[in-house]
């Protein structure tokens, strides 16, 4: 199934948690979605016949300036259709709702976008660092991190 | 009450006191500095932590501050073993983005490449498989042959291990004078040594003992934790990216996909994950014997490509068979020669999330053989 | 009947003479730990396509004296949170329980430290003393892995000590003695008078050499297992127990482990070679046969089964400490006791 | 006592008894070397080749140790991490005395191709543990590995361990 039929099918049911579909890329198109509806959407995404996405490849955090945002890159391994889906929330307020009980492989995915990103990923069981030290300060990937001077008496610079 | 239904209960009474211990990050055999935090008792497993990040090298980090073809080297670096077969996936996602089209030599090469390059990975995937078992003669024997295909691979690039060698729109360089019969000749070698450690380490009835029936993983477990590579594949499921989603010139090539098939024990057990590894050496030899038939000798190694290379905003995600599974990138351009945001979806990273799932309840020397068994790098853990 | 002692016929029986008694097992220990560390270095070399050890003195020969050199300067390190007494002790009394050991091996017709008639029962007595000293140092470390290895490796001590012991148990009844050099001196003449195929006697015994055949066997396997070798080598696996038991140790107390570990096999090795293969016999009845040649037949005897133990070292897997357990006691006992029960047999109806 | 004092002397002339102990010592300690069994990153593989058939590391005498106690050298092969400094510390601490330390590749001589942007990444394990020997290489070759070791080697065997202080002096006064 083509990623536009999906969006329309999507957009049927769940009508404004489906923000748009962008297929004027030069590689990939997408579905942007809504935090709120991330999770239902998600659910129907595995569990719907037509789709079947049971295999989540890869779940990436971005930091868009203002907004941060998820990217949930999915596969069916019975239709062998891929699908992206987007997901963009304030960085004040970074909250997204977990997949981890939709897929458990999400569960390091997000942990590590929280890591580096500082995505708020609600309604997951064990949200801590993952990649970095539990002491570390700060969310390296952001686009305004500093790195700290000094770690445990450390020099971190050169 | 059942008399084993009896059983179980008074020994589910019977509890004793339980001990946590460190297995890492210094330890013979987490196959770097990967740290598990092991609950046991007595000697069976009850709960599997793991803590990663102990090799942390901000490899996403880097990438931003990195021009596109400055990132390659750093992608040799994510999963050291397999580095041609790392690059891959990068350079065919930049080239998709940019729309080059690469002549068919270097196809051709590269597949040869990565193809040795499997065939290393999965020697030393089987070699320290035994290590963990306690067999230390098949470590040697493999890496004795893998000494021969880093010969090939460093006439190649230049390198032994971290090699450099994809380039955007083409190669490094071309092939040396000589180099159909030295794939010739390595492919004869490794099949001699399977056909030895088979009779040495795998149908070892010691062997098979430890490693059948232990740290089974079944089909859907594997899907939903998004496991790939001999892993999934050692469950019984026939995903393998270069047929299922063919890319380069896979489709040229008459080539199976070794499952496991539960031979000595049950499915998806680690004899079987190891035996997918065995059995896809001897695919890689297939591959490789077809493809230097078929190469053509003349042509070039690079496309014209600009000198500066500036994709045009967009986004894409590529991925690649990987020894270890689908190695994923998920680059973001901007328009500049400087990517936004490059994530690499770290094979071993998944895989081995499945490891608190599949360990409890087996003993702890089966903790490290199924640790062996999904064959993680560190590198590509912790990125 | 008397045992002979060259030390004593010369010397007397006084002060100097025990001690010379004495110390040449000591000085034998020492000189053949350093032999079977080379051995074990190169051996393995061989079998993996390698060279071993080439770069000190010629052919590395004097690699395991570089080993000691280097071992004595070594810092003795006690974890602060160790047992500090029995931390101590434990490698002394594993070397000692080694090295008690070699008091009855009869090294040949004129030498045995101590001829007593129950020579074998002693041995398994003073082999039993290293599985104290293993546990005293795996508990005593303060350190997990080491508690886990002591524990492993006290639970495999004990269990293969009962099919090693009904193996000998086995000779003793066919033999009618205890005294080791008694076995000897019953086994002399041709190799097929050696009690792995049946001990002396008439072309009838031929239906019981199968069975003394599997009990060299099940001995062999249970030896294995006692000394800590490969595949049983559970206790100090170092793919997942780091190092065993002492992986706490450093320095000579290490060192101490080391010798003990090379010692024990020594004597499995001594205890297969004299009951089984025949000691110190040539296996060519009178052909090379006498005391300095004794000592020649029996060094190479037990340094033979030494190959062999360093030979499946470098060749097997490890097992696992569950399946340790089904080998020693579903299988190796059951055998052994069918073996014990046919020699009994043999004898009852000689 | 003419003859005493040269044969034993430790503040005038080496002294000809102890200095050959010191040889002997120092032979020995040079000679058998045990290295921690402990791989870092990428460079740990390329040790992994270095230990195998074709340049086999036993050659100079060297048997890997799994535990830090009963190592004499320990190779940091790879990229040192903040995370994992602070456990390279430990070991260090824990191994016994006398101890030595190879670095192994340019990460953890310099922190390597990390040195910019690497925030997760130590620059240089000679921030944490003294280092005796370093090998450049990104990763080393394994003839790299021999060279780093037989200058260990060399160190070692050039060590004062009776009179110290003179032969110091005797140096710095080079």
């Amino acid at each position: 199934m083509l990623a536009n039929e999906i969006f329309e099918q999507l957009k049927a049911e769940f009508g404004e948690a489906v923000i748009e579909y962008n297929d004027k890329q030069p590689a990939d198109s997408y579905v942007v979605v809504s935090a709120n509806g991330l999770f239902e959407i998600c659910h129907r995404l595995r569990d719907k016949d037509d789709f079947l996405f049971d295999y989540l490849m890869s779940l990436s955090g971005m930091d868009l300036g203002e907004n941060v945002g998820v990217v949930y890159h999915l596969y069916s391994m019975k239709h062998k259709h891929k699908l992206v889906l987007k997901v963009a929330v304030p960085k004040s307020d970074p909250k997204v709702p977990t997949v981890e009980t939709i897929w458990r492989t999400a569960d390091w995915h997000e942990r590590e976008a929280f890591d580096l990103i500082g995505v708020h990923f609600e309604g997951h069981h064990n949200l801590i660092r993952i990649l970095c030290p539990y002491d570390w300060e700060g969310h390296p990937l952001c686009k305004d991190y500093e790195t700290p001077e000094f770690y445990h008496g450390m020099k971190v610079s050169y | 009450m059942s008399e084993k239904k009896r059983l179980d209960l008074e020994y589910s009474q019977l509890e004793s006191d339980r001990m946590r211990i460190n297995v890492g990050p210094q330890h013979p055999s987490t196959h770097g500095v990967l740290r598990l935090e092991v609950e046991i008792e007595g000697e069976i497993v009850t709960e599997v932590v793991p803590h990663l990040g102990y090799l942390h090298r901000s490899f996403e980090k880097h990438c931003e501050k990195m021009t596109y073809p400055q990132i390659i080297p750093y992608i040799d670096r994510i999963d050291y073993i397999a580095a041609m077969n790392n690059e891959w996936p990068y350079v065919m996602a930049m080239e998709k983005l940019m729309g080059i089209q690469i002549p068919e030599k270097v196809e051709f090469i590269r597949v040869i490449m990565a193809e040795l390059n499997r065939i290393a990975n999965h020697q030393i995937a089987v070699a320290t498989f035994g290590l963990d078992a306690g067999a230390f003669t098949p470590f040697l024997f493999f890496f004795r042959d893998r000494e021969y295909i880093i010969w090939i691979l460093e006439k190649m690039s230049g390198a032994r291990l971290l090699y450099n060698y994809f380039r955007i729109g083409g190669l490094a360089g071309d092939v040396y004078p000589g180099f159909k019969e030295d794939c010739l000749n390595i492919v004869k070698q490794v099949r001699k040594t399977n056909a030895e450690v088979m009779d040495l380490l795998i149908y070892n009835r010691i062997f098979i003992q430890r490693t059948a029936n232990v740290g089974i993983l079944p089909a859907d477990v594997a899907i939903n934790y998004a496991c790939s590579g001999p892993v999934l594949r050692g469950s019984g499921v026939k995903y393998d990216l270069r047929k299922d989603e063919t890319y380069s010139i896979y489709n040229r090539f008459d080539f199976d996909i070794p499952v496991g098939t539960g031979e000595v024990g049950t499915l998806g057990d680690c004899w079987d994950r190891n035996m997918v590894r065995v059995n896809e050496m001897e695919q890689s030899c297939r591959i490789i014997e077809q493809a230097i038939a078929q190469m053509p000798d003349e042509g070039d190694v690079q496309s014209a490509i600009p000198k500066r290379i500036k994709p045009p905003v967009g986004e894409v995600y590529m991925r690649a068979e990987n020894p270890k599974g689908d190695l994923g990138f998920y680059i973001v351009s901007n328009g500049t020669d400087k990517p936004e945001r490059v994530k690499a979806r770290g094979t071993s990273f998944v895989n081995l999330s499945v490891i608190p799932e599949i360990s409890k309840g087996y003993m702890f020397a089966d903790l490290i053989l199924i640790l062996g068994s999904i064959d993680i790098v560190l590198g590509e853990v912790d990125r | 009947m008397e045992n002979v002692n060259f030390i004593y016929d010369l010397l007397g029986k006084n002060f100097i003479a025990i001690i010379l008694v004495i110390s040449l097992p000591l000085m034998f220990v020492l000189v053949y730990a350093l032999a079977a560390i080379l051995a074990e270095l190169k051996v393995s070399a061989w079998i993996q396509e390698r060279l071993g050890p080439m770069r000190t003195g010629p052919w590395g020969i004097l690699q395991p004296i570089a080993e000691v050199v280097k071992l004595i300067q070594k810092e003795d390190i006690t974890p602060d949170k160790a047992n500090k007494p029995l931390y101590n002790l434990a490698p002394f009394i594993i070397f000692t329980g080694a090295y008690a050991a070699f008091a009855v091996i009869p090294f040949s017709e004129y030498f045995v430290p101590a001829g007593i008639n129950l020579g074998l029962f002693y041995v398994f007595a003073v082999g039993s003393i290293s599985a104290i000293g293993l546990v005293m140092g795996g508990w005593a470390s303060n350190n997990k892995y080491s508690l886990m290895g002591a524990m492993r490796s006290v639970a495999q001590l004990i269990s293969y000590e009962i099919p090693a012991a009904m193996a000998i148990l086995s000779i003793v009844v066919l033999a009618s003695t205890m005294n080791m050099q008694e076995i000897n001196k019953l086994q002399s003449g041709w190799f097929w008078n050696w009690f792995i195929f049946g001990g002396p006697g008439s072309i009838t015994k031929i239906w019981v050499i199968p069975f003394t055949i599997g009990l060299s066997l099940i001995y062999f396997i249970s030896s294995l297992a006692e000394t800590n070798r490969v595949p049983f080598d559970i206790p100090e696996g170092e793919s997942e127990l780091v190092a065993g038991f002492h992986t706490e140790y450093s320095g000579m107390k290490f060192a101490m482990f080391f010798f003990a570990e090379y010692a024990n096999m020594f004597i499995v090795a001594a205890i297969l070679a004299t009951i089984f293969l025949g000691g110190w016999n040539s296996p060519f009845d009178t052909f090379m046969q006498g005391p300095i040649w004794g000592a020649f037949w029996f060094i190479s005897k037990a340094f033979s089964v030494v190959f062999v133990q360093i030979w499946l070292r470098w060749t097997l897997p490890r097992f696992r400490v569950d399946q340790l357990m089904y080998v020693g006691w579903k299988v190796l006992l059951p055998i052994s006791f069918v073996c014990f029960l046919a020699v009994s047999l043999f004898v009852m109806l000689k | 006592m003419g003859l005493l004092n040269k044969l034993d002397d430790p503040y005038e002339g080496g002294g000809i008894v102890l200095g050959k102990i010191e040889d002997l010592l120092n032979w020995g300690r040079s000679k058998s070397d045990w290295y921690l069994h402990f791989g870092l990153a990428c460079c740990a593989i390329e040790f992994m080749a270095m230990n195998a058939s074709h340049f086999d590391f036993m050659r100079f005498g060297t048997i890997p140790r799994a535990s830090p106690r009963q190592a004499d050298f320990i190779m940091v092969t790879g990229t040192v991490t903040f995370k994992m400094a602070d456990r390279i510390k430990i070991l260090y601490e824990q191994m016994s005395e006398p101890k030595y330390v190879i670095s192994v590749g340019s990460c953890s001589n310099c922190g390597g191709p990390y040195w910019e942007h690497g925030y997760h990444v130590l620059k240089g394990v000679d921030r944490i543990i003294p280092v005796d020997v370093y090998i450049p290489g990104c990763p080393p070759r394994p003839e790299a590995f021999q060279e780093g070791m037989m200058l260990l080697q060399e160190k070692i065997s050039h060590q004062a361990i009776f009179n110290k202080r003179k032969k110091l002096e005797a140096e710095l006064e080079k």
